[in-house]
């Protein structure tokens, strides 16, 4: 079934989307996520010169899904790897797409020093607050009181903490230049989640520093919940603890200095570059933390 | 590929330099632009160097925030096409080994030194050559090999460090150049070849899918049958490698009742023991393993077939590439080994002691 | 001497390295096999440091010496800890500024020059390597002065030349020094 | 509004059902009948009422819909 | 240390256990309280049960940021002289070999899992042994060794991760249990000795220097005297467990023409192999390596001596342990390798094939 | 020369400090952080049950300064390591003694997720901007425009990011109950240096979670600067990057939930222990960031 | 038959690993020596996935089943895959709600259930499982259906034993079948 | 104010001088020999000014003041 040139398109597979269909369960957004990317990179025209890097997760074989030049890499060094990528051919745009188990744990370091050394890929977090691929483990962004294979008596805040919170901790890095948390569920929320990848591409085009946007989804098998209410759990549940919103939007800057004395006159008798302007560093939050963002 | 160019280009006049620097500089002439390294003693001047050198030749120094991420960096450049290089020492490099076997099994080049201290844990700075098992037998999981060369002095550092370049390009699989502290640090004249340009993006480079259909590099093979066939791939690889890449350096074999066999750091010592040896008229040769793995086993059980009635391993550790001497001699022959550890260096004259005992049969 | 294996050892700050370096770098600039190697004490702050430096007309075998063909020791620790290892007929160099011998062993060419007190005439303490090196090469003759000097120039290149007359001074005060001794202690 | 064309790829459907809650005219249900990969897949009622809002497409993880409206 | 009491304790019922569960009770049984570690398949269902069991038996189930994070929270537990464990599977396990080397530099003891899958890399979730080396040669860095336990089934799974914890109490040394995915996921029936307790902190442990001097646990020694006195001790150590602690099984090996050496999963499969071949007469037996460190090279080598005119070692992997098998031959008979990679399985009727090959005389 | 008992002691040693002479080199901060140390130590009257975690750095040999039980971990994992002991006996003490490299680079996944978790041990950071142990290169704290091994032009933030903020990112993380940053140099820094200690481990004593202590020192060798040249240059020029205050003081909560509803009434159906209040989580500056602090 | 190397296939929530649980605690509960092995197509989620049952009056040697003596395929691609392996004189249960068989092999014991519609009959899809069991046992006598009802009263425990009559009628109903086919074919 | 003695372990002492720099009455000055560690130490030149402030003490990366008072 071929669209014919008389027909105006009004929604299709993305050209950077391969038509392959994904291993991924029945309603989860990984396929809605992959999609997104898809259209933000077709939107601007940059497939042919876009790289991604695989990380290890459900998403594992998102290198089969898009049609586009793609690496595959340990676990959590997504960000390492992608930094080797972008420094070796600046010329390339690069992103990342990992799950919360895989930035949120195992590649801690390697993503928030992604974000402090400001470097210029696009680093998309799958939110879903378990490790899926592996069966439901805990991740540390699951919810307090949620129950998975290793928190079988419900996650207790008291013994092991509440959740991480990936965008703020990395909207709060020097070389930070747009992070945001979105969702997805409904159509408003998934149309706000391609709005800030096209922002944080954006971002890297114009190669100031480091973009990423934590978008929250589901695991309804791991969740045991149906997709919809798996969604509606992500609404209603997730946003209360990982609140909605952009969290930096604006050139990299050294937020101590920049408080200490407006980011003005800062260097120590070195090369210090020309010192660029502080953006905006407060969480410009775009909903309320209620689900309805 | 060009690996006869390494050997051929014009040399520039003899330069004093240390180890670890003149492995930057042969790095960098062999078209290197990309080094991704974190601080570890005995090896920092190389990054030290690397910070100076390669942006004058339009090149990146970065120093990541771990060695764990130092190995990702390089899978991501080697990823994209470009020679790239990476160092550490013991501790460090025990965190590159899962990034080691993703390199391998995603068939990625590239160039890996470990410049060994003294273990196990973190030890000492001083010299070891305890790292041997690691680098040979894969400290990382799963089947795979690697190319490990062991220079013995500053001018084969520089001339390895080239050739491990092309030697990873040409099998697409990391190479190692292991040395120790001693060789890092010491200073010795050394000709380097004139500087060659960064190649070009091989053909499975991922550079964007322009005009072409998109690359995948992965190590992943789900399926029982696709990974066998994928290790099956490697095997022939690492096949082919065993048969043309074995290099090692025969001293005064021809002849010798006893063989020493010993590599880097160790060989010069037991070269300087040799040539005692032979001033008093013992019938002793050397045995220099240049590649580790693939190990000269097949001129060790030449030797073991012919004169030598018996082979002495020496080593800076507790005895680990004896065990490769064994396998090579198959109980042809007796193999003793002799070994200090923990940054402790044998004189000569010591190791002359050991010949003499073996030689004097108290041994047999 | 076909082969000198030269270990010169003092204090962390007294240039025992670079002295090492220079004797490199000259028996390089005269075409002979050399080597340079650096050890330090277990202390990484201060504490003695000591090189190997092998100068040859056949490749070197092992760049760490064991039994050096001459000694220079900067210091007490160093003499020693090096006198026992030098061969019957080498040298050894004393800094009498900071070091009293120990054994007075017959069978070396023993050269007592106050270095550090030297230097200090000189107007820098840091050019004590430099009058033991002259001291040194009085007595093996292992380089020549001139190559040392043109090691030194390079070494501390366009931007340290102010420095070169003060060490050019300070090697051949260790020159003059070791060959009036040894000239002494040859008639 | 039967301008609007729904194409639906139901081979690549895992039959989740999130598209059939969120098409507000109620065009879409789930068949009866299993596909290649073993789901009941979405089929089109009521085509008619379709009013081209792409709800359907932006939440479909399977990119099942191509839509398009005849010139 | 109460090495019987694992064995000696009057057993439950026998219970049908996933490989991976069964570890995870007779390590509680064992007295082990504290469990670090990261999910990765096939070793998942293990971490699962202790979060759920641990807590029973007032102990503490932490999921650790990473593999890294994990072996060094083993580290400060085992400083604090609790029983305490770790488990992955290949990638992870690649992760912890720094940590390993500290532990064996810092003479803690701790149980070390490896649930081995397919590699390199990322490879596949499949059964495989080809982390052998990095087990028994050490993946990390510098001169040590540790007592690798291979059970070939459930029962012994329990029975030897028991062992496991006392004997790296006995030799404060950490101590590898090597399985696979096979033996991680099948279900056999196990009897477990009964719970005890933890035991009291041993008397380096680190409680509080309360009435007494303080205590330090490190793997640094600065001088190359220290370091090396050090390894000598180490080396004493291993010497010992090597004379000690040498574990096999021999199955119809007397008057064996055909010694099939294989352990864990494939040793299952060899022996259903052993059986078919016994069945139609041929002189064929079973070498079983219970440790793969100490290898029990000298029953190996007694065969050799004997009537084994051959050797065929059979393993998942490219080949690894049959390197210790030839040495432990030593040349005095041929040795043959058998291998299947990436998660595939060979049947009982292949290696069959193979076992009659071999005896037609058509290899010699 | 013993103190005769006639005389008031004004200042000594405190019994927590070993007699040794360390390997610190002349001017080097250390030898006072681990003597403040050592005196809250002994202020507490805790010694007999405090276990050291000594990291690799030039403070690596700790262990020998402290009249303490010792262990010494790799290079960053000893957040981990105390995270083992500290479960394994939680009626120890443990402190982890590390310096910016060791935490802010090598260990940055380690110590976010012991803030994380709240896993209740203390964190004494010596921040000196530079590997100090490995002779000078370049860490995640050098200053802009700072010249070391690894930089030998100076750091450019444009190409590699501007310093990261231990301190504040730690604070930020739900487990943390204190965390602070404080400088050496003169008398009145010290102080409050020590005074900040003493929380850190006071807080650790109530059990509610994390606490670390960032201190702002010199290294004068590989700064090449004079002992007083650079404490000046640490008052003058680090605190200008490196605010210093106190960043979180008060009990463990997730700044997400408190954020999106005040902290009350969370929970997602499963075990949710009962909520505690929300802390004052805003930096409390103690000092303007100008050096006077 | 000293040995039953059993063989259960089919698509990932048919229950195929739980019937081979059942068949393996049976075993067990009449002391015989038992092993049960998983396996699963690649593909992660859903796809195809099997396990081996060994039951034995001797320990078992490999508990990777490659010769089954009995093999119970609830889907088509398992008869497809499975059917070749039996041993001649084994039996295999074809679920012929999902699967037509391939090569009429002659030297088995075939018994042909439509388990998938017995179950949707009995109310719940699930126990198609127990079905194929029922015929299996029928077909082989590897255990008896006591052993594996009271294995099936352990495995669901108190919280789901309202199940049990559901699942006993399953097992009765393909065991029935079963010896119908079997009485049938004998005659 | 001879009250307040002040003990110098000056076998300790680095020569750092940053006692010296801190003491608000100039009661220190290094001094003009070698320790045992190689430095210059620190010495005692006005013990009667000292007012027993502690800065000394305080700032002394390596504990070489003991400050006591007569009771
Ligand atoms: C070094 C290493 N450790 C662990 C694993 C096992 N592993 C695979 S995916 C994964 C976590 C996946 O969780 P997440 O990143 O949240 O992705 P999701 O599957 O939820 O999308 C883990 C722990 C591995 N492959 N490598
Ligand atoms: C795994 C590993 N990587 C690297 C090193 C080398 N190393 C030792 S100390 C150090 C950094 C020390 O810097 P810092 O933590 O700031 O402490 P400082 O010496 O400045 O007090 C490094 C990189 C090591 N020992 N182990
Ligand atoms: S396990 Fe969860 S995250 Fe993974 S594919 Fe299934 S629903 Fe998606
Ligand atoms: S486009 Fe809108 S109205 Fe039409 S089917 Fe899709 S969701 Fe329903
Ligand atoms: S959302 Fe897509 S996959 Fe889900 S039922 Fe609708 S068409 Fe099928
Ligand atoms: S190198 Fe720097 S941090 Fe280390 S002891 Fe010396 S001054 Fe202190
Ligand atoms: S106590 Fe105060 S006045 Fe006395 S010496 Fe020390 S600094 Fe000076
Ligand atoms: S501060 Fe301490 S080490 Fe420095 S000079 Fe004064 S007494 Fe000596
Ligand atoms: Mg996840
Ligand atoms: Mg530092």
């Amino acid at each position: 079934m071929s669209v014919t040139t008389k027909e105006k398109v009004l929604a299709r597979r993305p050209d950077s989307l391969a038509p392959a269909v994904t291993h991924y369960c029945p309603g989860c957004g990984h396929g809605v996520l992959h999609r997104l990317v898809a259209e933000v990179i077709d939107e601007l025209g940059i497939a042919e010169r876009t790289v991604g890097v695989a990380s290890v997760g459900c998403s594992v074989f998102a290198y089969d899904y898009f049609d586009l030049d793609f690496v595959q890499v340990p676990h959590g060094r997504a960000p390492a790897a992608a930094t080797g990528l972008k420094r070796a051919r600046p010329d390339l745009v690069v992103f990342t797409y990992q799950g919360d188990g895989d930035m949120a744990a195992i590649g801690t370091a390697e993503i928030i020093h992604a974000a402090v050394r400001g470097e210029r890929f696009t680093a998309v977090m799958y939110n879903n607050s378990i490790y899926g691929m592996t069966g439901g483990q805990m991740s540390p962004t699951t919810l307090p009181g949620m129950v998975t294979d290793t928190t079988p008596a419900g996650r207790d805040p008291a013994e092991i903490g509440y959740p991480f919170l990936v965008a703020e901790t990395l909207a709060a890095q020097p070389g930070a230049v747009y992070v945001a948390r979105t969702r997805l569920g409904d159509m408003a929320s998934i149309v706000k989640t391609r709005r800030a990848l096209l922002r944080a591409f954006k971002a890297q085009l114009d190669g100031e520093g480091f973009s990423m946007v934590e978008v929250l989804g589901s695991c309804p098998v791991n969740w045991g919940m149906s997709p919809s209410e798996a969604n509606a759990f992500v609404a209603r549940e997730m946003v209360r603890h990982f609140p909605l919103g952009v969290f930096r939007d604006g050139p990299a800057t050294p937020p101590a200095v920049a408080e200490a004395d407006g980011g003005g006159g800062r260097g120590t008798g070195g090369n210090v570059s020309a010192a660029r302007g502080t953006g905006a560093q407060r969480p410009a939050q775009e909903g309320t933390g209620r689900g309805d963002a | 590929m060009a690996i006869a160019a390494t050997q051929a280009e014009p040399a520039t006049e003899a330069l004093l330099y240390k180890g670890n620097e003149a492995l930057g500089e042969a790095a960098v002439r062999a078209g290197c632009r990309f080094f991704f390294g974190y601080p570890i003693t005995p090896q920092s001047e190389l990054p030290a160097y690397m910070a100076r050198r390669l942006p004058e030749v339009g090149g990146v120094y970065l120093q990541a925030e771990s060695e764990v991420a130092a190995i990702n960096m390089v899978l991501g450049a080697s990823a994209a096409g470009v020679r790239v290089m990476t160092s550490s020492s013991g501790p460090g490099f025990s965190l590159k080994q899962e990034g080691i076997s993703y390199l391998v099994g995603c068939e990625l080049p590239a160039v890996l030194v470990n410049i060994m201290r003294g273990g196990p844990g973190l030890g000492n700075i001083l010299p070891s050559q305890a790292d041997y098992f690691q680098a040979t037998k894969g400290g990382g999981h799963g089947d795979y090999r690697l190319i490990v060369l062991a220079p013995a002095g500053v001018q084969e550092l520089a001339d390895l460090t080239g050739l491990a370049f092309d030697l990873a390009d040409v099998y697409r699989n990391p190479v190692i150049v292991l040395g120790d502290g001693l060789l890092g640090q010491m200073m010795e004249p050394v000709r380097f070849p004139a500087l060659r340009p960064a190649p070009d993006p091989p053909d499975w480079a991922l550079t964007g899918a322009r005009g072409r259909p998109r690359r995948l590099i992965t190590s992943i093979h789900l399926a029982a049958e696709a990974l066998e066939a994928h290790n099956q791939r490697l095997q022939a690889k690492f096949a082919r490698m065993a048969e043309r890449e074995t290099r090692w350096e025969a001293v005064e074999t021809e002849g010798a009742r006893l063989v020493v066999v010993a590599y880097g750091t160790a060989s010069r010592i037991a070269r300087a023991a040799v040539e005692l040896a032979r001033e008093e008229g013992l019938p002793v040769g050397l045995l220099r393993p240049i590649t580790l793995w693939p190990f000269p086993a097949k001129p060790l059980a030449e030797l073991a077939g012919g004169d030598a009635a018996r082979f002495l391993a020496v080593e800076l550790s507790a005895g680990q590439m004896v065990e490769d001497v064994r396998l090579a001699v198959a109980g042809r022959a007796p193999v003793e080994f002799y070994g200090r550890m923990g940054g402790a260096v044998p004189t000569p004259r010591e190791i002359l002691e050991v010949i003499r005992r073996q030689l004097g049969g108290d041994g047999r | 001497m076909a082969t000198h294996e030269i270990i010169i050892a003092g204090f962390g700050g007294q240039g025992v390295l670079t002295a090492g370096q220079l004797l490199a770098y000259a028996g390089l600039a005269e075409k002979k096999h050399v080597s340079w190697f650096p050890a330090y004490g277990p202390e990484q702050r201060g504490g003695t440091a000591n090189c190997s430096v092998v100068l040859s007309d056949r490749p070197v075998s092992s760049p760490v010496v064991s039994e050096p063909t001459a000694v220079v020791a900067m210091n007490q620790p160093s003499v020693d800890r090096f006198e026992p290892l030098v061969r019957a007929g080498g040298a050894l160099v004393v800094n009498t500024s900071l070091a009293r011998r120990k054994s007075p062993r017959q069978d070396l060419t023993v050269v007592e020059v106050p270095a550090t007190e030297i230097a200090g005439e000189l107007g820098n303490l840091r050019v004590a390597n430099l009058v033991a090196v002259g001291a040194l090469l009085a007595a093996t003759g292992a380089v020549r002065p001139e190559s040392v000097l043109e090691a030194l120039k390079k070494l501390l290149g366009p931007g340290k030349a102010a420095l070169l007359p003060l060490n050019r001074k300070a090697l051949e005060r260790g020159l003059a020094i070791g060959r009036r001794l040894l000239a002494a202690a040859e008639t | 509004m039967a301008e609007i064309h729904i194409q639906l790829d139901q081979d690549r459907c895992k039959g989740c059902e999130l598209c059939v809650e969120a098409c507000p005219r109620d065009v879409l249900a789930m068949a009866s009948h299993i596909n290649a990969l073993g789901y009941q897949p979405v089929e089109v009622v009521a085509a008619e009422r379709c009013t081209g809002c792409r709800a359907c497409y932006v939440v479909c993880p399977d990119v099942v819909f191509t839509l398009t409206r005849a010139a």
